[in-house]
Order: structure tokens, then C-alpha cells, then sequence
């Protein structure tokens, strides 16, 4: 009976003073109702940063066999798919978001004509630099693709419109899209993670779901400390400590995307 | 200055709040909610009926199609099948283009005086466009609503809604027909509003019926997005009336007030239907000037009621002029 | 008005049936795509756009071409062009419907369309372009309409539609401009990312939009009754030839700008589109064909006495038009997807069901051409006869 | 002219097809359906918040969780009595309602909707291998 | 016509306003120039018709007989009982407001209650309030009104301005025809002895004698020996019609106007030399009728009852004449009586031929029950066969427009055939604008009976639409003649071509063809059938 009431005056109102009685509504809303409004907040054991940061310790991870358990995690924890060109019968599909490639097509403008052999063999880890300007988030039309307050540069695949400017924009290739259903891929399915659809892009998120729970990113947690995950605007943090004592590179400064992944070489 | 569109907003005004007050005060759920449909329902059915009975008993003395194109002539000329038909087949084609399509509306043209002392005749597809809106959205408006008086839903009632909520947008997704539907009757309001000539001819009988499916319509979106109200409640009571297998008071007293006024504006639409113009929609069918073949010379029409008149014979006319017609040398029947 | 578009001869049935038939086709095809995904068609993670989008590109450059025949007309009092105005606009209208459907079926949720809009974001050049284009088309349709309805009523058009034809001017070259900066914008493409994009697209566009436009001037004088008139195609054939001119001027300097200066990055793209890379080039045929289709063109065109020639005339807009083609629907795209940002070569062929798509698509604007030119045709017909 | 007949086949088509609810249910009675509750939930026995509120606006609940979830990190919600839930359709709803077909499916196949939520969160996980 | 502003002045001031009151409530004004006389009382009394008696509009009293509600009620009853189409125009229209600005008159004078759909509420309302529940219960809340002597004025005043050319039924979504309520009207008032003189003393004529103008058999012979003496001096042709001639091979009507008055009597000229050619070409004999010499039919302006008695001559005198079929001149409403009502009426015509064109052989399928063509059908069946030999130069000083009469545009749909015939006569053709011809065609502003002097300014206003389609070729393309195949036209463009557009004249098509037909053993024609000396005559003329 009450919350009818409320609703014949709501009905009223709007029927009497068209569309632009959305304040009047909220005052009978909020005069008829309960004191107390539902709240939405952060967790309390969620992780949060500045600008999340990763360092990537190339030196310990040198061989496709060091880094198959960290991509491994990853897809797995976010259900990204294997769609096995042996049996699409082309790699066009592809989807990934942590992945390995070599120095020169990681680095291209850092190519040496001679270089140390080592790194001239050695797997490099790749995947969304979470930059802190990134051109993606400029091109998206939708705000798909955003800039989290921590640094992340996340995406909504509920707004994406699958327009894949972002991968475009991207200048490291680091984003993927579904170019069909990706559940018949999955090999197994973690269901506490959502699938996408066809239709949407995708790509790393910095584990958000995991930051959000007090862990880090699945990467990170299987790299035997390979890799290290911190904020870098906090000089205090264990990520600055490592910049700080390592050399490091990031992947295409030049383009001033300022990338918040750092690679040890 | 205007009573006749006060008139008809007051009266759905007071109609939805008869429908509240009598569901959300009174507790008359079971007045609203069965008995008043179920007699919309049958004064709807059997009036339509009726009034169909009634046009057809007045005979078609006269085969009288409005020709608005060449019509069959010599075999050489290029003749206009549709908007001039000779078979029976080409009729068909003419009363599908005007009730589909509504053809005739589409020449719709608008005059105007210019000053340079030329008349102009502009196409003016506004009307066209926000009638066939208007039409075609009430009727994907009403396929949808099978989905509360079928059960299982079919597969086909199904598809419309998916196709109806094609663009995703809101919660819950909006079907595009509702804000058509609500659209159009909004603007052809406004149309004869802000018309000077056309607020002119207009009678409170031409506004009700807008500002009634604009309450439908309202009533309807309100429900979908605005309050939510218990969606299987209500297919409980409106399958539960074409079943026959009506849920318990109770569980219809349960059901917001809101769906009430809705259901009762529609109820008043059914039971109003065939006692206005909205009977144009059987009537449509109807209009000798388009349900004729243009073929009156060649097949030739009966008039059930042709009766004999006086007229004025060759004899009698002889007989007035026979002299004369006799000096000028004109033949004539008798000699003298 | 719309009456003429609904009668016509035999072999306009014949036309308009075999339109609808490849419609239906493409949406059939179109339909398999909104089920499967966008996986039926040749692109790629790596070459993320293709077919679809350069036919945006493309065809946004003959829409924009259009204003080549408004623009004199109204700023220069061309009086000439007069009788051709209408063609210009109604062929940007058509060429925008295909601009605008190819960005559909390009979608991967194209439910979800209205987002560009529900959640407008300024920062985005495809959300300036989704204005742009839309605005435009929206410009065309009350001009041509309004000047048509006056032309056949013999009264001036009314007044307020006077400053909506001058501003439909510096938006033709908006169009065209921002489909530019979706490109040129972006860091780590190093073919696009130049700033003559802009400038090159809209000299292929006031050559490419003209010589349609000149080929279907040829077109209209064979099957109807309306001419538009020798002196107006030889104008239109002028502009053709200059822009051709600049735009394979254009493309000089930027070959210059990338091979003299050899910075990678510029010049890996244009090698694999001429002379392929790392031994990837199923372009480098087509490449040619169209660069010399253009350059042709361009030395048919620049001569007097063969411009003069209606039949050759016709040969070389035809020519040129399948060059800049070529030039912008088949290459632009690919080639600045190849090689990808991590400089790793994966080649990008349309499929057979992206091909009848973009088919279907085109036989859209086709279909609008069609009764847009019919209705003004007739009606040019009616009021000289 | 005599089309009387054709008059009266059309009315009487017109009225069949207004009456076509009628005649498809045969008077067949379909009650509104009861969603089955797990014994997890019955255990809970409440929800998030009221049942009446959650039957008449869980999308809405749901759209405005994705929002906070996906654009503002927020993962919390605290409803009306102070509790705190993970707003997580996978993992709170589908936790305590793991049965989609008994409980989520019934209402929405008997008012014949079909979001599309089901495209990307994995709908059973008791079911889902 | 002496009190009408100029053509430019009276165009600025039309106003297409509303009045701030409602159209109940808007008071009619019968006025000067825009009502006709009333009917007098003799021409009644010569049909039988009801009521006949001295009435003057003008004046408040109409001497209407005492139970003249009872009479309206009860025939408004009858008619809906008996015309589908009224019972269902009265019950489905939705008021959208398309049929307003497409009638003439409404154009022309301003005056909203010519908006058709108002029109036709005239009779609407009194039909809600006599005939319809919610009439009865809601009132004028429901748009209904009682039969008062205002509203019997209204009716009067509005019925006698339509001139029932259905143009706005092209543009009405239910097709709904203001002519067929107009003719309810009319009908409705005829029982109450308030018809118009225009149209009541025509069709006493025309019931006595035959045709409208009262013309006595031997009266017409004169005059159409009067034509061929003037065909002799101008081709050197002399030639004999046949009249009321038995066993002629077919009977051609026409409206008695082309007999009676110019513009007109070039067509009927025309009409001679093509017949004499016929005959002595082919042999075929086309008789002319005394008793049956009037095409045109004002008794449909009057009832369909009245229509009957007078269309009912045509078939009698073809059966007595024992021809194979019938001919029909250039005529408007004529044709559409031919064409929708005299086979249902008067048929069926089974003592005739179906009719067959005997110098082609084509069959007229068309035209097979009621047995009756139309002569711009029947010669460009002719031309086609190239069975005429034509000289088009003759007409180069005619530079032509057409314009399509109502009734053969919008009730029979002959549209091609005498623009057929026109583009084999004349070099020179020009179309009016899209908008204003062929089933968009505007009324002349005189139609059905309303072609009387007094109205004048009705006629006028009414007949700017046409004229300014008219002028805008004219202005364009020199246009100097205006064609047509009606007898009332050619009778009214006259008068407004000079008010609106001086410097065209009104032609028949038929006129072009007798000019352009070369008759055999003809001499050289120096004039055309006006006596206007032909292009490159000219010399030999003054010699």
C-alpha cells in the first residue's frame, strides 16, 4: 500500500508536469520512503594505487617454459580462450592477453644490429601497458575503455560496441577481439569470472578482480617474484624500489604513452 | 480556449483515477481486472460485429472508384493497375497499398500561396509518416502484449520482441514500438493543437481517443520502467482471462494499481472502439470509391433498389415537336 | 516527387529487382555475421579493420566530392552548375547511406549503436565522425529536397535553407577531414600518421566524386530525357583533373617524407604495399594497377582534346575512379595494419561473405541513387518539357 | 451488388483472430510460476533486499551493480538493513541460486524475456563442468 | 465580374484564417456573388419535383414546408439505408485534416468551411445527433447538432459550393468522396424545393426538349447546318450529318453547349469534319439526335433519381434508332454519368453492339456492357491505325496546355487518349505542374451546375488553382490555349482566363482535330475553324 501510494503521486506528478518533475519526484520519493539508501563501496581488503605499475624481471624468466605458467594463470582465471588454429585452420581469431614474443618485436625501435645473444632469444612478456595516457581510452567513442582512478585502463564489455578503434589506437597491440563465441574454446571455465561475447574487445586488466579481493594479478602470484606489482606513484612501495635499483626500459616511449609496465633486461 | 481537448484530457484523467482509487483504495480487483475487461471484451467483439452488420446492409447502388490513374482502355495505352484497377486481383493490390501502406496519404501535398503570385503544392509526407508510425507501432505493441495471453509464448511472438529490442538500451531494454507508439500519438496531438485548421475541425471525440492510447502508452512504459510491477503476477490474471483459470483475489489485489489504470484505459479503448471513428479500421475495407474495380463499363453493376422513373419518351417528345420536325425535314415516327 | 521513383520502365524494374535482390543477399550474409560474429570475415587481431571501414573512407570522399559542383554554384555563381547541384547532393547522400552502413556492419554489437550517443565522449574522433557524417547527410536531404520541391513548383526555395547550403560547404570538407584524423591520430600507425592525410583524402575525393559524378552525367543523358549539359561535364572534368593532379602529388611527397628521411616506421608500409615484405605483398599487383590507372587518368585527363572527348573522357574518369579505389578501398586500410605494431607481417584478404556484405551495402546506395536521381530527373523532365 | 458474404467472413475472421488468446489456450491453465529456491537460499531466507523489491527490479539492481563494479571499483553494496554483499551476479545471485532453470528461468520464459546477461556470466555453475 | 479587385489584388487577398470561433458557432453568410438564385418554380413543377415555390436565399424567410426536419430526418434515414458509401463517410472519418487544402474553393476563397472534411461535418453532425448513440447522449460534446434553419442555410450555402470533382477523395486515407456527400446533400435539399436555378431550369430543358438549353429539334438542325455552312467557306467541303437517322451504324451525343456557344462550336465543327471524313473515307454513318442531344446530365446535380430520368434518353434513342453503339463527345460530368452509373440505371444495353471500331477492328473491351465510347478514345484508336490523314502544322499558332477535366480524370480514368489525340495535332503541348493535372487535376471553379453569372466570385476564387497552373505556362511557355475535353469548361474558362490570365483561350481537343484533318477534296485552308488566319497564311489572307 505505501510503496503503490508513492507510486500514484510519482504517476501524478509526472502525468501533471511532464518529464522535467524529476526533482519533485525525488522529493515525494524521498519523503515517503525508508531513511536509510542501499550504499555501494569499495571492499575493504581491496588493493589500491595511483597508477598500478608492473616490473617485469626479463633476467629471471628466460625461457617459453617460464613463462607459459603466468600466461597460463592469467587465461585461465579470466577464461580467455584457446582457439587452436589447427582446428579453425587459421590464427585470425586469436585471442590473448599476457603473451610471449621476442625483443625485437617487443622493442622494435630499440633493435640493435648487434645485440646481447641472450636477449636476442629471450622470450619477452607482453601484454597492455596500462599506460598512463593511453590512446585507447582517447579513441573509444563509448567510454568502453576507461582510465581507473588506480592507473588500470579497464574496459566494460557491456558498452563496447565492438567498433575496435581502441585496437587502432593501441600501439602495442596488445588488445584482442572476438571475432566469435569464445565459450567453445575454453578448455576449462573459472566460473567465478564472466566469459565475453562475440563482439566485444578485450584484453589484461591488471586482475581488478583480484586487486579487488586483496590479491595480485594472477601473473604475479605465479612468477616466483619474477615480477613485481606495485603502485609507482608511491615512492615508498616495493615497485619503486625495484626501478630504482634496476635498469629498466619500457616498450615505445617515444609515442609518450607513458607505459606502467617495465621491463629488467 | 480549447474545451474539446480539456474535455477529453479530464475524462482520462478521471478514468485513471477511477481505475486507481477503485483497485488501490476500494480493493475492486476483480472489477478491474475481470469483469470490466471481460465486458470491453464482449462489447468490443459483438459491436464491431454489429456495425459491420449495419455498413453492410446498406447496399453499393453504384460502382464509383475515385480514379487517380489511366485506367484500361485501348490496348496501346499504358494503363495504372493499382491506383486505377479493372480486375478484381488489381483491387486487392489497391486496398493492400491503401491499408498497408496508406497509399493516399502518401500524395499528401501542402498548399501554399506564394507571394509572387504562385500556388504551390509541396509533398508533405509528415502526416504519412507519423500515422503509419502510429499504426505500425500499435500493432507491434499489441503482437508483443501475446506474450501476456499465450502460454508457452511462441517462437514468432518471441522473435518480435527480440527484433523490437534490437538497439540495447536501458533496463530493462527498451522496445523501440512503446516510444513509437507514445511518440507519434504525441505529435499527431500536437499536430491538431498547433494546426490552426485543423484545431478547427477537430471534435473532443478526435482528442480522447489520443489521449487515451497516450495513457496506454504511458501507463505501459511506466510500468516497464519507471515502477516495476510484478510482470508473472500480471500474466497470471491476463492469461488466467483468456484461460478462464483467473489467480486468486488475492494474488490480484497483489499487483500494483498502475497496471490497473493501464488495463482499464485499454478496456475503455475496446468498449469506446466501435462506437467512434476508430472504426475506420473496419470501415476502411469498406469505402466504395476503393473496393471497386474501375471496370463499370465493362461488367456492368446491379442496384439492388433501381427502381423505374417517369421519364420523357421519343413519342411524347414527337408529339411536342412533330411539325416542326416535319418543316426542318427531320424523320419522324408518325406523319401527322 | 516520390511518384517518379515508383514507375519507370521495364529495364528500371529490371535494375531496381536485381538491387533488391543483392540486398536481400547481403542481409542474408549480414544476418550470418550477427550470429556467428565478425569471424566470417578476413580481418584479424592484427588487421582489426579492413573491407568495411575503407569503403567508409572511400565513400566518404564521394560524398564529399559533391560539394565540387555546390561549391561554385553558390560561393561563385556558377551558374552552370545549377543544373547539376541536385546530382551532387543526392550522390552524397547515397555515397553517405553507404558510409554509415558500412560502420555498421563493421560492428561487433551493433545493438549497441545508440552508445556513441548515449554516452557521447568528445575525446573520440569516431564519435566527431558519427556527427559529422550524420549532419551531413541530414544537410543533403533538407537542401536537396527543399531546392527540388521549389525547382518543380517554379518558385525559389525558402529562405531559411539559403545558410544551411552555405554551411553544408565547410562541412562536405569536415567529413572527409575528420574520417582523416580517425586515422592520422593515432601513435604507432606510421602510415597514417601524417598530416597531409586530410589534404590527400580530400584531393582524391574531389577527383573520385566528381568523375562518378561526370560518368553518371554521361549515364543520365543516355536514358532519359534530361541532359546536364556538355559545358557543366566539361567543368566537372576540370576539377577532376586538378585534384588527381594533387593528389598524385600528395602521394609524392609522401613518398618523398618517408623514403628520403627512411625512418622505418613510414616506409615498412609503403614497401609492403608496392613491393611486399618479408615476401607478404598480395597488394603489391593491385598497387600498381591503381597507380597507374591514376596516373593515366591524370595525363588522359590534363590534355585538352582528349578531356574534350566525352567517350574517352568517360574512359578516364572511370579509370580513375577504380585507381583511387583501389588506392583508398583496398590499401589505406590494410597497409597501415601491416606490418603490426610489433612488426609481424599477417596479410588481410576479404572473405567471400564480407565481399557480398559490402555488395549488399552498396546496392543500398544504389537503391537510394537510383529513385533520388529518378525523382530529380523527372522532375527536371517535367519542368523543361 | 451482394457482398454480405464477404462481409461476414471477413468479420468473422477479424474476431477469430481478436480471440485467438482464447482459442490457443484451450482454457489450459498456467499458473504464475514459483521460482524454486536452493536450500542455500531458504537458509538465507532473506535477499538482498525484499522479495517483492527484488522481483519487480533485480535488472535494475544488477544494471546499477555492473556500473559500480566495472566503472567505479566499487564492490561492496550495503543494503537497507546494513548488510554487506560482493555485488557479483556470478558469484553472489548464481551462488545462492544456483539453479537458473528452476529459479531465474521460469519467470523469464513465462513473460518470454531473454537477457542477455547469460552471454557472458556462465549461468549454472552446478551445471557448467 | 465589374465588382472584383484585379486578379493580382484579389489573389493577395486571400486568407487562409480560422475564425476564434468554433465552427458551430460561425454564423453563414449567404452573400452576393458567391450563392446562385433559387430555383424557379415552373422548372420544378415541369419534373414533379417536390416543393417548387418563390424563395429568395437572401431573404430569412425560405417558405419551407412545416415538417421540413420530418422530410431531411427521414430522407437522410433513406439514403443511408440505401448508399453504403454515405452510411460508411459519415460514421469513419478521422478528421486528419488531408482533404483541406486540396479543394479549389477552399484554396480560392479562404473560407474553412470549404475544407472539405468541414463540409461534409456539416451533414456529419446532424447525423451524429439524429442517427448515433453518442449523438444523442453526448451532444455537441460528441460533435453532433439538431436539424435547425440555420444549419439547413448552412448546408444550402456550402452544398452549392462544391462542385463535387473528388479531388480531395484522391487524398483522403478511406477514400472518402465529398461529391458523394455533396450529392446526399443536394439531394436531401431537392426535397425541400431548394435546388438552384442553374441547375433545376437545365434539366426541365433538358427533360422537354432533349438537351439543357431548351434547343427544339428544329432548332438544332439549324444550327448544325449553320456549322457546315461555315466548314464550306473555310475548306470548300460541303457536308450532309445525319440526324435521327435509322440504321446508322453508330449515335454520337455531346453536350448541347458545343452546339449553342463558341468556344464550344469549333469542337462541334471539329466533331462534323470527322464524322464526314468517316463516311467518306470509310462509309461509317454517325447519326446525330434531336431527341437525345444533350450529353451532359445536371439531373446528377440534382438526385440520382432526376439523373436517371434524363440519362435514360440516351439508350432509348439508340434502341429506336437501331444503331450498333453509342459515341460520346468531349463532356466532364457527362462521361462520369456514362462511365459509373447509366449501365447499372438504364441497362442493361443488350439490344446493342459490343462496340467495335469498324474502320480498325479494334474492340472496345472497355466498353463492352455499357456500350458507349469516348470519342477521344475512339480517334486515337484512329490515329493509331493511321487511318486519318493529319496536318498538324495547322495548329502551329496554338501553343497548348491541357487540362483534365474532373470526371473523366477522377471518375473513369481517361487520362492518355486525349493527350494522345493532342500530341497528333498540335506541335506545340505543354503539361501544367505534376501537381494540377491528370487525378491531381483542379476543378474550372464551375463545376456541377454552379456555372451561373450570379456566382461569379464563387467561380472565380474557385478557379484560381486551375488558372494559376495555367498562367505558370503560360508565363513559361507562351502557352496561348488552354484544351479540353469538357463542354463546361470550354463554357467557363472564358470568363476566367481573362480575370486571371489574359491571353489564353479555351479550345476542345476535337476543334485540333478538325483543323488538322485533311478532308478529301478540300481546298487549301487559309484559316482555321475561328476564321484566325493559319501560320504562313497570313499574306494570302489580306490578298
Amino acid at each position: 500500500m505505501e510503496d503503490s501510494r508513492r507510486n500514484f503521486l510519482k504517476m501524478a506528478g509526472i502525468a501533471a508536469l511532464g518529464a522535467g518533475a524529476s526533482p519533485v519526484l525525488n522529493a515525494f520519493a524521498a519523503g515517503g520512503g525508508p531513511a536509510a539508501t542501499p550504499k555501494t563501496m569499495k571492499g575493504k581488503d581491496i588493493l589500491w594505487a595511483k597508477q598500478w605499475g608492473l616490473v617485469i624481471d626479463t633476467r629471471k624468466l628466460t625461457t617459453a617454459e617460464d613463462l607459459k605458467p603466468l600466461i597460463d594463470a592469467c587465461h585461465k582465471t579470466h577464461n580467455v580462450p584457446f582457439i587452436d588454429p589447427a582446428i579453425v585452420g587459421h590464427n585470425r581469431h586469436e585471442i590473448k592477453w599476457l603473451w610471449q614474443t621476442g625483443y625485437a618485436n617487443a622493442f622494435p625501435d630499440l633493435e640493435a644490429r648487434y645485440t646481447h645473444e641472450e636477449v636476442e632469444t629471450r622470450p619477452f612478456l607482453v601484454l597492455c601497458n596500462h599506460c598512463e595516457n593511453p590512446p585507447c581510452v582517447r579513441a573509444c567513442p563509448t567510454k568502453a575503455t576507461f582510465k581507473r582512478p588506480d592507473g588500470i585502463v579497464a574496459m566494460d564489455f557491456h558498452r563496447c560496441i565492438g567498433c575496435r578503434f581502441c585496437m587502432a589506437a593501441c600501439p602495442f597491440g596488445a588488445r584482442s577481439f572476438n571475432y566469435r563465441d569464445p565459450r567453445p574454446f575454453l578448455a576449462e571455465t573459472n566460473l567465478a569470472f564472466p566469459t565475453r561475447t562475440k563482439g566485444v574487445v578485450e584484453k589484461c586488466n591488471f586482475c581488478v578482480e583480484r586487486l579487488a579481493d586483496g590479491l595480485l594479478p594472477a601473473c604475479v602470484e605465479a612468477s616466483n617474484g619474477a615480477l613485481v606489482f606495485g603502485d609507482l606513484e608511491d615512492p615508498a612501495s616495493e615497485i619503486r624500489e625495484v626501478l630504482r635499483t634496476n635498469y629498466t626500459i619500457r616498450r615505445k616511449v617515444a609515442l609518450g604513452t607513458g607505459p606502467a609496465v617495465y621491463y629488467i633486461v | 480556449m480549447n474545451g474539446k481537448y480539456l474535455y477529453s484530457l479530464l475524462a482520462v484523467i478521471v478514468l485513471s483515477l477511477v481505475a486507481y482509487v477503485g483497485t488501490a483504495l476500494l480493493r475492486l480487483q476483480v472489477f478491474f481486472g475481470v469483469i470490466v475487461p471481460y465486458l470491453a471484451m464482449l462489447v468490443f467483439v459483438a459491436m464491431f460485429a454489429y456495425r459491420m452488420l449495419v455498413w453492410s446492409r446498406s447496399p453499393v447502388p453504384f460502382r464509383i472508384p475515385t480514379t487517380a490513374g489511366q485506367a484500361k482502355s485501348l490496348p496501346w495505352i499504358q494503363r495504372n493497375r493499382f491506383d486505377s484497377p479493372f480486375t478484381k486481383w488489381e483491387v486487392v493490390v489497391r486496398m493492400a497499398l491503401e491499408i498497408l501502406t496508406f497509399r493516399s496519404l502518401f500524395r499528401n501535398t501542402r498548399m501554399q500561396l506564394k507571394e509572387d503570385g504562385r500556388i504551390a503544392y509541396d509533398l508533405e509526407l509528415w502526416l504519412w509518416l507519423f500515422a503509419i508510425t502510429f499504426h505500425y507501432a500499435f500493432f507491434v505493441v499489441l503482437l508483443r502484449h501475446l506474450r501476456f495471453f499465450l502460454e508457452p509464448v511462441p517462437y514468432a511472438v518471441q522473435l518480435l520482441g527480440t527484433v523490437d529490442t534490437f538497439l540495447q538500451i536501458g533496463t530493462p531494454v527498451i522496445s523501440m514500438s512503446s516510444f513509437a507508439l507514445a511518440g507519434a500519438v504525441l505529435v499527431l496531438f500536437l499536430r491538431r493543437v498547433y494546426l490552426p485548421h485543423l484545431r478547427f475541425i477537430s471534435l473532443a471525440a478526435d482528442y480522447f481517443p489520443l489521449f487515451l492510447i497516450f495513457g496506454i502508452a504511458f501507463t505501459g512504459i511506466y510500468m516497464r520502467y519507471i515502477t516495476k510491477i510484478d510482470v508473472t503476477a500480471a500474466k497470471a490474471l491476463t492469461y488466467g482471462l483468456v484461460s478462464f483459470h483467473l489467480p486468486a483475489v488475492a494474488d490480484m489485489q497483489a499487483i500494483s494499481p498502475i497496471f490497473y489504470v493501464h488495463l482499464f484505459f485499454v478496456s475503455v479503448l475496446l468498449a469506446y472502439f466501435p462506437f467512434s471513428k476508430l472504426m475506420h479500421l473496419g470501415g476502411v475495407f469498406l469505402s466504395p470509391t476503393r473496393n471497386l474495380p474501375n471496370n463499370t463499363r465493362a461488367v456492368r453493376h446491379v442496384n439492388p433498389w433501381n427502381y423505374p422513373v417517369k421519364v420523357h419518351t421519343y413519342d411524347e417528345y414527337e408529339d411536342d415537336f412533330r411539325d416542326k420536325m416535319i418543316e426542318a425535314g427531320l424523320p419522324v415516327e408518325k406523319k401527322e | 516527387m516520390l511518384e517518379y521513383a515508383i514507375k519507370g520502365s521495364k529495364a528500371y524494374c529490371a535494375w531496381m529487382t536485381a538491387l533488391l535482390g543483392l540486398i536481400g543477399l547481403g542481409f542474408g550474409v549480414w544476418l550470418w555475421q550477427f550470429n556467428f560474429g565478425l569471424g566470417i570475415t578476413g580481418l584479424s587481431r592484427d588487421v582489426s579493420w579492413g573491407f568495411y571501414i575503407a569503403q567508409l573512407t572511400y565513400m566518404v570522399g564521394v560524398a564529399a566530392g559533391g560539394v565540387m559542383v555546390v561549391l561554385p554554384y553558390y560561393l561563385h555563381d556558377y551558374k552552370a552548375f545549377g543544373r547539376i547541384t541536385i546530382l551532387g547532393e543526392f550522390l552524397a547522400i547515397a555515397a553517405l547511406i553507404v558510409c554509415l552502413l558500412s560502420v555498421v556492419v563493421d560492428l561487433g554489437q551493433p545493438m549497441r549503436i545508440l552508445n556513441v550517443w548515449l554516452h557521447p565522449t568528445p575525446n573520440s574522433v569516431l564519435f566527431w565522425d558519427t556527427i559529422v557524417l550524420n549532419g551531413y547527410l541530414f544537410l543533403n536531404l533538407v537542401i536537396g529536397w527543399n531546392v527540388l520541391q521549389a525547382e518543380r513548383n517554379g518558385t525559389h526555395y525558402p529562405g531559411w535553407v539559403k545558410p544551411l547550403i552555405y554551411l553544408s560547404i565547410p562541412w562536405a570538407i569536415s567529413i572527409h577531414t575528420v574520417t582523416a584524423f580517425l586515422y592520422c591520430g593515432l601513435p604507432g600507425r606510421g602510415f597514417w600518421l601524417t598530416a597531409i592525410l586530410a589534404p590527400r583524402f580530400l584531393a582524391s575525393a574531389f577527383a573520385a566524386g566528381p568523375a562518378l559524378l561526370i560518368l553518371l552525367c554521361l549515364l543520365i543523358r543516355k536514358v532519359s530525357n534530361f541532359d546536364p549539359g556538355r559545358e557543366q561535364i566539361q567543368a566537372l572534368a576540370k576539377i577532376v583533373t586538378y585534384a588527381i593532379i594533387i593528389n598524385l602529388f600528395f602521394f609524392l611527397c609522401e613518398i618523398f617524407v618517408a623514403f628520403y628521411s627512411q625512418i622505418p616506421e613510414h616506409t615498412t608500409h609503403i614497401k609492403y604495399l608496392f613491393v611486399g615484405l618479408h615476401g607478404h605483398g598480395v597488394l603489391v599487383p593491385w598497387m600498381w594497377a591503381s597507380m597507374i590507372l591514376m596516373a593515366t587518368a591524370a595525363i588522359m585527363l590534363v590534355i585538352p582534346a582528349i578531356r574534350h572527348n566525352e567517350g574517352v573522357l568517360a574512359v578516364a574518369c572511370a579509370m580513375l575512379f577504380v585507381g583511387a579505389w583501389i588506392d583508398k578501398g583496398l590499401g589505406l586500410i590494410s597497409a597501415g595494419f601491416v606490418p603490426n605494431p610489433l612488426h609481424e607481417v599477417n596479410e588481410y584478404v576479404p572473405t567471400l561473405p564480407e565481399l557480398a556484405i559490402t555488395l549488399g551495402v552498396y546496392a543500398i546506395g544504389a537503391l537510394v541513387l537510383t529513385v533520388l536521381f529518378k525523382m530529380a530527373i523527372g522532375i527536371k523532365e517535367e519542368v523543361r518539357a | 451488388m451482394n457482398d454480405k458474404g464477404k462481409i461476414i467472413a471477413g468479420v468473422i475472421i477479424f474476431i477469430a483472430l481478436v480471440t485467438f488468446p482464447f482459442w490457443y489456450s484451450m482454457g489450459k491453465a498456467a499458473p504464475k510460476p514459483e521460482p524454486v529456491l536452493t536450500p542455500q537460499a531458504l537458509e538465507a531466507k532473506a535477499c538482498v533486499r525484499d522479495k517483492v523489491w527484488i522481483n519487480a527490479n533485480h535488472m535494475q539492481l544488477l544494471n546499477e551493480w555492473r556500473d559500480a563494479v566495472v566503472r567505479d571499483g566499487e564492490r561492496v553494496y550495503v543494503n537497507l538493513e546494513g548488510k554487506e554483499f560482493n555485488m557479483s551476479l556470478s558469484n553472489t545471485c548464481l551462488d545462492c541460486h544456483s539453479n537458473k532453470a528452476e529459479f531465474c528461468d521460469r519467470c523469464h520464459n513465462y513473460a518470454a524475456v531473454s537477457p542477455y546477461c547469460w552471454d557472458c556470466h556462465i549461468d549454472n555453475p552446478k551445471e557448467t563442468k | 465580374m465589374s465588382d472584383l479587385p484585379k486578379a493580382n489584388q484579389l489573389y493577395h487577398t486571400i486568407e487562409h484564417r480560422t475564425p476564434a470561433t468554433d465552427w458551430m458557432d460561425t454564423p453563414t453568410v449567404i452573400r452576393k456573388g458567391i450563392y446562385c438564385y433559387a430555383a424557379n418554380p415552373k422548372s420544378l413543377e415541369a419534373l414533379s419535383a417536390p416543393n417548387p415555390r418563390e424563395w429568395n436565399p437572401v431573404e430569412e424567410d425560405w417558405k419551407l414546408p412545416d415538417n421540413w426536419q420530418e422530410i431531411i430526418h427521414k430522407g437522410f434515414k433513406e439514403r443511408l439505408e440505401k448508399f453504403r458509401s454515405f452510411k460508411v463517410f459519415m460514421d469513419i472519418c478521422v478528421r486528419c485534416g488531408a482533404c483541406a487544402d486540396k479543394c479549389h474553393y477552399f484554396i480560392g476563397t479562404g473560407d474553412p468551411k470549404n475544407m472539405p472534411v468541414l463540409r461534409a461535418e456539416l451533414l456529419r453532425s446532424v447525423y451524429r445527433n439524429d442517427f448515433t448513440m453518442a449523438g444523442k447522449i453526448m451532444g455537441r460534446v460528441a460533435g453532433a447538432r439538431p436539424m435547425t434553419l440555420e444549419v439547413l442555410k448552412e448546408w444550402w450555402s456550402y452544398l452549392f459550393q462544391c462542385s463535387e470533382c473528388r479531388r480531395c477523395s484522391v487524398f483522403c486515407p478511406y477514400g472518402i468522396d465529398t461529391a458523394e456527400i455533396t450529392i446526399m446533400g443536394r439531394e436531401l435539399l431537392n426535397l425541400l424545393g431548394l435546388n438552384i436555378d442553374w441547375i433545376a431550369t437545365p434539366v426541365a430543358n433538358c427533360y422537354r426538349t432533349g438537351n439543357h438549353l431548351g434547343i427544339q429539334p428544329h432548332a438544332f438542325k439549324d444550327m448544325l447546318d449553320f456549322f457546315v455552312d461555315d466548314i464550306e467557306e473555310i475548306t470548300g467541303v460541303r457536308m450532309a450529318p445525319n440526324f435521327n437517322k435509322k440504321g446508322a451504324d453508330i449515335l454520337f451525343i455531346t453536350p448541347s453547349g458545343d452546339v449553342f456557344a463558341d468556344p464550344g462550336t469549333y469542337t462541334a465543327m471539329g466533331y462534323l469534319i470527322l464524322f464526314h471524313y468517316l463516311k467518306e473515307k470509310y462509309g461509317l454513318e454517325v447519326t446525330w439526335s434531336t431527341y437525345a442531344s444533350e450529353g451532359g446530365n445536371f439531373g446528377f446535380f440534382t438526385s440520382h433519381e432526376t439523373m436517371k430520368r434524363l440519362n435514360s434518353k440516351m439508350y432509348a434513342e439508340a434502341k429506336r434508332l437501331g444503331v450498333k453503339w453509342i459515341l460520346g463527345g468531349e463532356c466532364g460530368h457527362m462521361w462520369r454519368v456514362i462511365h459509373q452509373y447509366m449501365d447499372t440505371m438504364n441497362g442493361p444495353a443488350d439490344f446493342l453492339e459490343e462496340p467495335v471500331n469498324p474502320i480498325t477492328g479494334t474492340r472496345f473491351e472497355n466498353a463492352k456492357s455499357t456500350k458507349m465510347v469516348h470519342i477521344t478514345e475512339f480517334t486515337a484508336d484512329l490515329i493509331k491505325h493511321n487511318k486519318l490523314e493529319l496536318d498538324p502544322g495547322r495548329n502551329d499558332n496554338v501553343v497548348l496546355t491541357f487540362h483534365d477535366s474532373c470526371n473523366p480524370a477522377r471518375g473513369m480514368g481517361l487520362l492518355e487518349e486525349p493527350r494522345y489525340v493532342i500530341r497528333n495535332t498540335c506541335r506545340h503541348f505543354y503539361e501544367m505542374p505534376a501537381n494540377t493535372i491528370r487525378e491531381n487535376t483542379f476543378c474550372c471553379g464551375s463545376g456541377s451546375g454552379l456555372n451561373a453569372g450570379e456566382d461569379m466570385e464563387l467561380r472565380l476564387t474557385g478557379g484560381l488553382p486551375r488558372a494559376n497552373a495555367v498562367k505558370y505556362v503560360h508565363e513559361k511557355h507562351g502557352v496561348n490555349m488552354l484544351g479540353c475535353v469538357c463542354a463546361i469548361d470550354r463554357a467557363v474558362f472564358p470568363d476566367l482566363m481573362r480575370y486571371w490570365v489574359p491571353g489564353v483561350d479555351v479550345t476542345g481537343v476535337h476543334e485540333l482535330v478538325g483543323n488538322a484533318l485533311i478532308l478529301p477534296g478540300e481546298k487549301e485552308r487559309t484559316t482555321n475553324l475561328r476564321g484566325e488566319d493559319l501560320p504562313g497564311m497570313e499574306d494570302e489572307a489580306d490578298e
